[in-house]
C-alpha cells in the first residue's frame, strides 16, 4: 500500500515538474532508516526517484517551509499535504505569510504516522517495518520479527485525528475522505476535572523537564515570527536555559498564548519535543476555552476566518466566570 | 575482577549510595534518565538515557559568581565551593568517551575551567558495556569499543551477575571499599560477553560508517561543498541536536538580575541558533547553512584538527533519534563523503 | 515556614489611564484606604496588559496581580477592554489549568468616578491573596539568590 | 590586585577617565580599586570588560604595555554593554579580565623594521597600544607610517595624541584621510584603500591593518597591487566572544579560535582559514 501511494506521488510530482507547472518540489527525503524521513526539495525527476519517500513515517508538516519557498523568486513550488498540513496551511495563508499563487498543494491520504518514540519503545534495534491497517511488524536486529497493533504505536495526534479531509488543494492524489469525530479534548478535562494541587504536580513535571531546544517553537507552523520575543535580548526573557522552573513555564505559557487562535492542532510541537512532554494539551486547552467561550472555532478551516481573539461581542464572558465555569460543569 | 550477582544489585547501589549520591539509569515519563539512587530505584532496560552524562560535569545551567551593586560600586562574590562525592553507574561507551572529548576542552586545553574540574574531580564513573546496541549506534565508528567501555570502573551485565574491573585510582578505591559485597570473579563470562558484543557490533547497520574521509585539515576540502546547501535546507534552527549531544560544549554566559544583586551563570548554547554569533554590527554566520555548517565541521574537522584527530562525536546515536526533521550527522557524513570521492 | 499572619502581600495592579487609574486618584482623595503593597502600574489600556507583564510580575516578586479598565462599553479607544476581557479569560483560565491559583489574579471594570470600588476591590483582592499566602507556584528562585 | 584562580572571574577596575574621543567613541581608563594597572597585557591582547546584569563584551586594550599605570579601553557605541559605559560617570566600577590572545609580534618579528600602520575609524583602538609601543622603544624599529582614515574630521579617534605627539615624534609619518570634503579639512580626502595606493609605499616593512572588513579587503588588495606579500601583513580579527579563553565555541573561523588562537593573524595566516568572519 505504502509503495504505491509513493510511486503515485513521484509520478505526480514528475509530471508537474516536467510540464513546467513547478519549478521544485517539497516533499520527504529518504533516510538511513525506513522510518527517518526529513523534508527536503526536489528540482529533477532523478532526485525524485533516488530520494523521495512517502509513508507511516512522513510526519513533518511541510507547510511552515513554504514562507521561505514563496519568497523565493523561482517559480512554483508543489507541495505534498496530509489533511492536517492543509490546515496550517490555511492558517499561513490567512496571515498573509505564503504567497498561494507560488504553491501548488497535492493532497495526499492519511491513515496516521506512527511515532517514532513509541515504535522504539515497542522493539529494540529496528531493522525494517511493514504496516498494514492492523499491525505494525518490526524486524529487529536480536529479537526476530515483533508484531505491535498498528494503533499502540500511532502518534497521539492521529489517534485523536481531526479531520482526514483536505481544506486546501489543488490536486488530490489518492482518495477524499471526511472530517473526524474525535475525543481529542478527552485529557483536556481529565486535567480539567483534577485538584489545582494535582494540575500543578502534574504540569510542574511535565515542564520541568523542559531543556529549552526550542524545537516545539522552530517546528510550530503558528510560530512564524520573523524574531520571537525569547530571542529578542531587549525583551528581558531572552534566556536560554531552564535554570528553573519558572522560566520553562513562562516561555510555554507564553508560546501556547502566542498561538492561541492560530493553532490548528497539528500536533508537530509534542512530536518533536525531546523531553517527551505533551506540550499539544496547552494547545488543546486553549482551543476547547475557546470553542465554550466563543464558539466553535477551528484555525485553518478555512481562509480568512477572524480569529476569536481579535474579535469580541458585547456580552463575553467575564474573565472570573470562564475561569470558574470549570466548576460548575463538573 | 569482582563480581555481584544480580539480585543482590539493590545492595551494591545501597552500599555505594551510602557515602555518596550514586545516579543510575532508570526509566521515567521522558525515557531512561539517570535518577538519583534511593531505596526502590529501578535501573532501566533501555540501552541508552534520552541525556549523557555530560549534565553531571557541564550542567544545561551553572551559576559562576554573583556580583553586589551599590551606587557606583561594583563587588564579586565568588560562590564556587567543593562539588559533592558522586557517582554515576552505567554510562554507556559513548558517553563515557565523550568526557574525554570534554575533558579535552575544558582540562586539557589552556586555561583549566575550575567549574568542570570540581566536578570532574568529584565524579566517579562505572560504566557498563552494551549487549543490545540498536540500529542507530555507530560508536565503532569512532574507535569506540562498546565491549571495552573506558571509565573508572568497568562493569559487565550478565544475565545473573554484574562484573566489575577497576581501571583507575578512584575506581579501585571504590570497588575496594564493596569488597565485602562482592566476590572474586575469573573473565570467562566477561570474555563472552565481549565476543558477543564485538559480533554485533559488526551487524549494526551503520557498521560500515567509516571516518576515513574526515579529520583535521579538510577544512578546505569541504567547507564550500555544495552539500552543506541541500542537508541544511530543512534545519528548523533548533537546539535539539546540541542539548541531547553528549559532547557539545558551546555555552553562553549570562548575566540574571536577581532582587540584590546580579548572578552571572553560564548555561549551554547551541551553534544552530540564530543569535548564537551576533554581535553588535553582524553576525558572521548569517544563514542557517552557515551554523548547519559550523556544528558539523567542528565535530568532523575542526575538533579533530585541534586534538590529535579525536572526533568529537562519539556515536551515540541521539540527535539521530531526536532531531524534529531527521536530519543527523550520519546523514551528513555519507553526503559529504561522496563529494570526497567524487573529488578524487 | 512563613508566618502567615504576618503576611504581606504583594500586590501588581495594572490601571487603565483613562479610569480605574484616575479612580485609585479619587480613592485617595477620598482618602478611603487600601493596602499601601498595591503597586499601582499605569496602563493606556487594559488591552496593553501583556500576559508576559503578568508572568513577569509574578516572576519578580508579585503574589497576586490584578488589571483594572473601563467598564465593557466605555473603552476610551471604543473596543480595547473587550479584548483584554477575551485574553484575561484565556490567560487565566489557563494558570488555573497549570494549577495556579485563581484568586491570584483578577480583572476589574472600575469607572474614574469609582473611588469606592477601587479601594473596595483592592481590599477584597488583598485579603484573597493573603489569604492564599505567598507565590510559591509561579515563583522565580533565582530572584531570591 | 584580587586574584581569583579562574579565568572567567573578573576582577573589578574603576574608570578614573573617560575620554570623548569622537561623537560615538569614548577613551575609558580603567584601575583597580587600589589605583594600579588591572594586569600586564602585550600590544593587541583584549579584555573582557563587563557591567553586571547588562553583558560582558570583548575589547582591544588600547593602552601601550608599557604605560603601567592605567589601561585604556577606546570604546565605540555600538551594543548594550558600550551603550552602558558610555553614559557611565569617572568613579563607576566595571569588572576585567584578561588578558586574552596573542598580541603582535612586536618583539621578533616587528623588531628592526620600518612599521607601516593602517587604520580605519575605531580600528585604530587596537593599533594605538603597538603604535606607542614601538614609539616607546624607538631604537628597535626603523620609520613609522601611520595612515589612519575616518568618516570626518570629528570622528578621527586621538586626534589630539596624534598631533601633538606623534606627528612630532622624529621619523613617525601619520597621514591622516577622510572620507568626504569637510570645512577646516585641509588635508587628504577619500578613502584609506585608495590613499595607501597613493602613497606607494617602499614594499621592505612590515604592515598591520585595522578597520571595517571592508576597508581591510580593499586595504590588503592594495598593499599585495604594491608589492607586499601577505606575510608582511597583519591584522586583527574581532568576532562575538563570550568566554575568551576557547572554550565556548562561538568565535572560531574555522580550526581556529579568534579569542586564543587570535586576535592577531598574519593575512597568509587568514588565507588558510574558511572565508567566515
Amino acid at each position: 500500500m505504502q509503495e504505491v501511494m509513493r510511486d503515485k506521488l513521484v509520478a505526480k510530482a514528475k509530471e508537474l515538474l516536467t510540464g513546467g507547472v513547478v519549478t521544485r518540489v517539497l516533499g520527504w527525503k529518504r533516510g538511513e532508516f525506513c522510518y527517518d524521513l526529513t523534508p527536503g526539495i526536489f528540482k529533477s525527476a532523478d532526485e525524485l526517484d533516488k530520494e523521495f519517500d512517502f509513508g507511516d513515517f512522513a510526519a513533518p508538516n511541510l507547510s511552515k517551509y513554504l514562507i521561505d519557498e514563496t519568497r523565493k523568486e523561482d517559480g512554483k513550488v508543489a507541495v505534498f499535504m496530509k489533511p492536517c498540513d492543509t490546515y496550517s496551511f490555511n492558517q499561513l495563508l490567512t496571515e498573509h505569510r505564503i504567497d498561494r499563487e507560488k504553491v501548488y498543494v497535492i493532497g495526499v491520504p492519511c491513515e496516521g504516522m506512527i511515532d517514532n518514540k513509541k515504535l522504539s519503545a515497542a522493539a529494540d534495534g529496528i531493522k525494517n517495518v511493514a504496516v498494514d491497517y492492523e499491525n505494525v511488524v518490526v524486524e529487529t536486529l536480536w529479537d526476530g520479527n515483533v508484531t505491535v497493533p498498528r494503533e499502540s504505536v500511532l502518534a497521539e495526534r492521529c489517534l485523536n485525528c481531526k479531520s482526514k479531509k483536505h481544506v486546501a488543494l489543488d490536486e488530490l492524489v489518492g482518495y477524499e475522505d471526511e472530517i473526524t469525530e474525535c475525543n481529542r479534548f478527552d485529557e483536556v478535562a481529565r486535567l480539567e476535572a483534577m485538584t489545582p494541587e494535582e494540575r500543578f504536580e502534574f504540569w510542574q513535571g511535565e515542564l520541568s523537564r523542559c531543556i529549552r531546544c526550542n524545537a516545539c517553537r522552530d517546528v510550530c507552523p503558528a510560530c512564524t515570527c520573523e524574531k520571537c520575543v525569547f530571542d529578542n535580548p531587549s525583551s528581558g526573557v531572552e534566556s536560554k536555559a531552564p535554570s528553573d522552573s519558572f522560566e520553562e513555564k513562562m516561555f510555554h505559557i507564553i508560546r501556547a498564548f502566542h498561538v492561541t487562535g492560530r493553532c490548528t492542532d497539528c500536533g508537530e510541537c509534542s512530536r518533536v519535543c525531546p523531553q517527551n512532554i505533551p506540550l499539544h494539551l496547552l494547545n488543546r486547552k486553549f482551543i476547547k476555552d475557546i470553542n465554550e467561550l466563543w464558539g466553535e472555532y477551528q484555525a485553518g478551516a478555512e481562509v480568512g476566518s477572524r480569529a476569536p481573539l481579535v474579535n469580541y461581542t458585547f456580552d463575553d464572558m467575564e474573565p472570573s466566570e470562564a475561569v470558574e465555569r470549570g466548576d460548575k460543569n463538573a | 575482577m569482582r563480581k555481584i550477582s544480580l539480585d543482590k544489585l539493590d545492595l551494591l547501589f545501597a552500599k555505594i549510595a551510602e557515602n555518596q549520591s550514586l545516579y543510575i539509569p532508570s526509566d521515567s515519563v521522558e525515557g531512561a534518565k539517570f535518577t538519583k539512587w534511593t531505596n526502590g530505584t529501578a535501573l532501566t532496560n533501555e540501552l541508552n538515557t534520552v541525556r549523557g552524562i555530560k549534565d553531571f560535569f557541564f550542567p544545561q545551567s551553572e551559576d559562576l559568581m554573583k556580583f553586589k551593586m551599590q551606587g557606583k560600586n561594583i563587588e564579586v562574590i565568588d560562590i564556587r565551593d567543593e562539588h559533592e562525592d558522586f557517582v554515576i553507574f552505567g554510562a554507556r561507551a559513548c558517553d563515557v568517551r565523550a568526557m574525554t572529548v570534554l575533558d579535552n576542552v575544558f582540562l586539557h586545553a589552556e586555561p583549566v575551567d575550575t567549574y568542570y574540574k570540581n566536578r570532574r574531580e568529584h565524579g566517579i564513573i562505572m560504566s557498563l558495556a552494551c549487549t543490545r546496541p540498536v540500529e542507530t549506534c555507530f560508536c565503532g565508528t569512532f574507535g569506540i569499543d562498546a565491549a571495552n567501555p573506558e571509565g573508572d570502573i568497568v562493569c559487565h551485565k550478565t544475565d545473573d551477575a554484574l562484573y566489575m574491573n577497576a581501571v583507575s585510582e578512584k575506581g579501585t578505591a571504590l570497588l575496594d571499599s564493596l569488597s565485602d559485597i562482592t566476590e572474586d570473579a575469573d573473565t570467562k563470562a566477561v570474555d563472552e560477553q565481549k565476543a558477543l558484543i564485538k559480533e554485533r557490533m559488526t551487524k549494526l547497520p551503520l557498521a560500515e560508517l567509516t571516518t576515513d574521509a574526515f579529520g583535521g585539515g579538510k577544512t578546505e576540502k569541504f567547507f564550500d561543498s555544495p552539500e552543506w546547501a541541500k542537508l541544511s535546507e530543512s534545519c528548523l534552527g533548533c537546539g535539539t541536536c546540541t542539548f541531547v549531544c553528549p559532547t557539545c560544549q558551546c555555552y553562553d554566559i549570562r548575566d540574571f538580575k536577581t532582587n540584590d544583586g546580579v548572578v552571572r551563570y553560564r548555561c549551554w548554547d547551541s551553534c544552530m541558533y540564530s543569535q548564537f554569533t551576533r554581535m553588535a554590527h553582524g553576525n558572521n554566520r548569517n544563514s542557517q547553512k552557515e551554523r548547519f555548517r559550523q556544528r558539523f565541521m567542528h565535530k568532523l574537522v575542526y575538533y579533530p584538527e585541534n586534538n590529535n584527530g579525536m572526533f568529537s562525536c562519539v556515536g551515540c546515536g541521539r540527535c539521530l533519534a531526536k532531531c524534529p526533521i531527521r536530519m543527523n550527522i550520519v546523514k551528513v557524513m555519507k553526503a559529504l563523503e561522496g563529494t570526497d570521492n567524487g573529488s578524487n | 515556614m512563613q508566618d502567615v499572619t504576618n503576611f504581606k502581600p504583594l500586590i501588581v495592579a495594572f490601571c487603565c489611564n483613562w479610569c480605574s487609574y484616575a479612580g485609585a486618584d479619587l480613592a485617595g482623595s477620598n482618602r478611603l484606604a487600601y493596602p499601601a503593597d498595591v503597586k499601582i502600574i499605569r496602563v493606556p489600556c487594559s488591552c496593553r496588559v501583556n500576559p508576559m507583564f503578568i508572568l513577569r510580575a509574578f516572576q519578580r516578586g508579585a503574589d497576586g496581580v490584578i488589571i483594572c479598565g473601563c467598564h465593557p462599553g466605555d473603552c476610551h479607544y471604543t473596543s480595547g477592554n473587550y479584548y483584554a476581557r477575551r485574553r484575561m479569560s484565556l490567560l487565566f483560565s489557563m494558570l488555573d489549568y497549570l494549577g495556579i491559583e485563581r484568586d491570584r489574579t483578577r480583572v476589574e471594570w472600575v469607572s474614574a468616578a469609582e473611588g469606592a470600588k477601587f479601594a473596595a476591590t483592592m481590599n477584597d483582592f488583598v485579603e484573597k491573596v493573603t489569604a492564599l499566602g505567598p507565590n510559591k507556584r509561579l515563583e522565580d528562585l533565582r530572584c531570591k539568590k | 590586585m584580587a586574584q581569583i584562580n579562574e579565568t572567567l572571574i573578573p576582577v573589578v577596575g574603576v574608570i578614573t577617565d573617560v575620554r570623548i574621543d569622537t561623537p560615538d567613541i569614548k577613551t575609558f581608563r580603567v584601575v583597580t580599586p587600589d589605583g594600579k594597572k588591572p594586569f600586564d597585557h602585550r600590544p593587541g591582547q583584549c579584555a573582557m570588560l563587563s557591567v553586571p546584569g547588562v553583558g560582558e563584551a570583548m575589547f582591544s586594550i588600547t593602552s601601550s604595555p608599557t604605560n603601567t599605570e592605567f589601561m585604556e579601553f577606546s570604546i565605540k557605541k555600538c551594543g548594550c554593554v558600550t551603550e552602558w559605559l558610555h553614559s557611565a560617570e569617572v568613579g563607576q566600577m566595571i569588572t576585567v579580565r584578561g588578558p586574552y590572545g596573542n598580541p603582535f609580534p612586536v618583539d621578533d618579528v616587528f623588531a628592526g623594521h620600518d612599521m607601516l600602520f593602517i587604520a580605519g575609524g575605531v580600528g585604530l583602538a587596537p593599533l594605538r597600544s603597538v603604535i606607542n609601543y614601538c614609539r616607546h622603544y624607538r631604537d628597535k624599529y626603523g620609520r613609522i607610517d601611520i595612515v589612519y582614515g575616518s568618516r570626518s574630521k570629528d570622528d578621527l579617534l586621538d586626534y589630539k595624541e596624534i598631533i601633538e605627539e606623534w606627528q612630532t615624534d622624529e621619523n613617525v609619518h601619520v597621514h591622516l584621510t577622510i572620507d568626504r570634503e569637510q570645512e577646516g579639512w585641509d588635508g587628504h580626502v577619500g578613502f584609506v584603500p585608495n590613499y595607501v595606493k597613493e602613497l606607494g609605499f617602499d614594499t621592505n616593512k612590515m604592515a598591520v591593518l585595522c578597520g571595517p572588513p571592508i576597508m581591510i579587503k580593499f586595504t590588503l588588495q592594495g598593499l599585495m597591487d604594491i608589492g607586499f606579500d601577505k606575510t608582511q601583513i597583519y591584522t586583527t580579527l574581532e568576532l562575538r566572544m563570550k568566554c575568551g579563553v576557547g572554550k565556548c565555541g562561538r568565535c572560531n573561523v574555522g580550526a581556529k579560535y579568534v579569542c586564543k588562537d587570535g586576535p592577531v593573524f598574519r593575512c597568509d595566516e587568514l588565507d588558510e582559514l574558511p572565508d567566515e568572519y
